[in-house]
């Protein structure tokens, strides 16, 4: 059985750590929030210009003012603090955060990206997801392994115009959690009921499989 | 003081002219100087190259200026949210130039500073990176940016004072600071504009010598462009 | 939140070791960080280079340093009010780099941007151009300056919470806040400390990722360098 | 009679228009803003972190936070700010501010000026100098003509360390005003009863003197 988004959420969510002030991407990374063990602390950044995010706010409080980089109404903690976006990417290209979660359209065994553009299709551009990629030293993708077509996102080489080079440490997607290790996908952990097979096959990059491959544990 | 305020948006528009370069404050809709843009589009001022994070929507924010088309060119970190936007540049009728999010901001904050030039890390080794000086620093590669130029900057503040300070509230920050001071003149309109002493000098972001007009903005709609909410 | 606060300014400095580089925040006496200063003095730290703007004077401030010889290497932009200083440099005791004071504090914006080098005007044909990179932009000449590399960053603050929120009060913010982060410990004093969500997060000018650690102050004495008035 | 320096700072202070943002160094520019007339609005920068820097306080209210760049406590007019160093010099080296008025120990007449060391004899530091120097369009110099040894200060060429390179614009000395024009000194009003020939006399540069010379109106 392969990972709901939710479960990708779910496993990544492990990957925090107390103290650790962590960047959210759209999309699957945006949950990870539900699923952090509340007997840590950990401060969201939102390089809108905000540290300390909060949930969604309750009905009828949500303020024009305050909203995350997906452009969703949110809300501020207490110690939360609100800046301009220089400082905001003074946070994240001078590596105060500690941990970036973001998705992919495509990831390379050397830790190559792409996750901004799809030529003469789909051009939204990158936002703040070259700064991420380019300055974070911990950068953990979510994302699911193969796309609409069947195809792998998981490749030797990327075939889309890049959003970052060697610089993806950790993927986690709906069959497995693999690591970037010495240019190759090395896999960690499978989903549940997912066979070592499965995943070579819906894999088009090198895969390291090294001794029995555990299943994750949330 | 030295004293800022001018009357309406009209008389703080003056002398934006055809072909020019403007720099606009927000991020998706939060903290966009409407006041401004339903200004330009009224002048009809015609193929501008705007500096913004995003372009709006359809019918909101730089959407406005793209539904008439009075924009040449879009420098910008994301445009994702624009239908009008997108048959544009995939027409060829707009020119887009994309930019990594912290550089944009950079780019202003250099502009604003007399810095003409820095190096980042972002968009090494990307089509960002083509054409640009690379270097290695500390063992990692960097290319060189250069400040933005421009003519006028629209940023709008929460509060200001007659003497152009201003202070915003929020996420509705954002690029609003940065782009002050970073071009030739600065309009600053406030959703409330108070004298000079008011304000505590200790809480102003930005001193009144980086803005050139400030003038309180009338009818905010300040819409929300994603209500996410949970329930009580 | 991330809690930041140590019990006291001992525990703020746990792993300062000789040799290493400090940045010690503060213009003159104003808003220097008068506790780690003690600290440093009576931990007998040895060997150290310090970027500061100022050297303080002769009994107070980094004069105290001065006067028991820790310190290897001053780099700052003005260091005329120390009478120790002058002696120590003179006689080749004391290692003195002299920048520009808007360089001295972009190099260390830099270092807390993850900027890793800039161009400005400042210092071009001068003997602080000497062997560095000098390149024209706009018909004007530059030079390249680096971000500074520091072990610790000393800066004091008016009002901290546990999350390590900073406010600066007055003219003694100068330097603090371009110090906070720009090295790899950051410990900040301040002379209030309150519980996170206290300050109002429009107002924080230092978020605490910049800051490691975070105490309340003691016995601030805040001495006035040059004590100016009018009568009444 | 060569003017006091009270009377160097009265006769810049002309030179402050209304609207201008003003950078005083220490010495006689600190007394420009006691004759800057009263019908104008101006407000005084101070490197250290003030915008909208008032007179000294009153006896009793000083306060520690709030000095000038030379660390005389001060006060802040209604409508002032505070900032860090790095604002304070985005104002400086962006050419936020329209005036500069500094001290110096030599003056060329291509514009370089030196006033911040003595080799072995003193080095205090530049503090802020080089970087108003290198960025401000207007900059005026409050000096003495001569040294105390007599020597001139207007020199062909600096023999002190540079502070900065072609930007001094105008001159006010206990003598008279000069401009920087083509690489000259240019003799624009003499001190009251100060003979065109003194001022030759006391500069060492090239000093340009077309027609007659009027005498500095206060």
């Amino acid at each position: 059985m392969s990972l709901s988004k939710e479960q990708i959420a779910q496993r990544i969510a492990k990957e925090v750590k107390d103290g650790y002030y962590v960047n959210l991407g759209i999309g699957i990374p945006t949950l990870v929030a539900n699923f952090v063990r509340n007997d840590i602390e950990v401060e969201f950044q939102s390089e809108n210009g905000i540290l300390g995010m909060g949930p969604f706010p309750f009905e009828g409080e949500e303020d024009p003012d305050l909203i995350n980089a997906g452009k969703q109404t949110i809300t501020a903690l207490p110690g939360a603090s609100f800046f301009d976006s220089a400082m905001s990417f003074s946070m994240i290209r001078g590596q105060h955060v500690d941990l970036t979660i973001l998705g992919a359209m495509e990831v390379a065994q050397n830790g190559d990206i792409a996750n901004w553009k799809i030529p003469g299709k789909m051009v939204k551009g990158m936002g703040g997801a070259m700064d991420l990629v380019a300055s974070a030293e911990n950068i953990i993708v979510a994302m699911m392994h193969t796309n609409r077509a069947g195809d792998s996102k998981l490749l030797k080489a990327c075939s889309l115009p890049l959003t970052g080079v060697n610089c993806v440490k950790k993927i986690v997607t709906d069959l497995c959690v693999l690591e970037i290790v010495d240019n190759q996908f090395k896999l960690l952990e499978r989903a549940p009921g997912v066979t070592v097979e499965q995943i070579k096959e819906a894999t088009e990059g090198d895969l390291i499989v090294e001794g029995t491959i555990p299943e994750i544990v949330f | 003081m030295i004293n800022k305020t001018v009357a309406n948006v009209s008389e703080a528009c003056e002398g934006i002219a055809d072909g020019m370069t403007f720099m606009l404050g927000g991020f998706g809709l939060s903290g966009i100087p409407e006041n401004a843009i339903a200004e330009l589009v009224k002048r009809g001022v015609k193929n501008v190259t705007c500096i913004s994070n995003n372009a709006g929507v359809d019918d909101f924010g730089l959407g406005l200026l793209l539904q008439k088309r009075q924009i040449k060119k879009m420098i910008s970190s994301y445009v994702g949210e624009n239908a009008e936007f997108e048959r544009q540049m995939l027409s060829g009728e707009l020119e887009v130039e994309l930019i990594p999010q912290g550089t944009l901001a950079q780019r202003c904050q250099a502009a604003q500073s007399g810095i003409p030039g820095f190096y980042t890390p972002a968009g090494y080794g990307t089509e960002v990176a083509e054409g640009k000086e690379a270097r290695e620093f500390n063992g990692k590669m960097h290319i060189l940016e250069h400040a933005f130029k421009a003519d006028f900057a629209f940023v709008k503040a929460w509060k200001g004072d007659t003497a152009g300070n201003l202070i915003f509230k929020g996420t509705a920050r954002n690029f609003n600071p940065n782009m002050c001071g970073a071009a030739t003149i600065t309009v600053a309109e406030v959703e409330e504009l108070v004298p000079a002493g008011t304000l505590d000098p200790n809480h102003i972001h930005i001193p009144g010598i980086f803005v050139q007009r400030i003038f309180q903005g009338e009818r905010y709609e300040k819409r929300i462009e994603q209500r996410t909410v949970r329930k009580k």
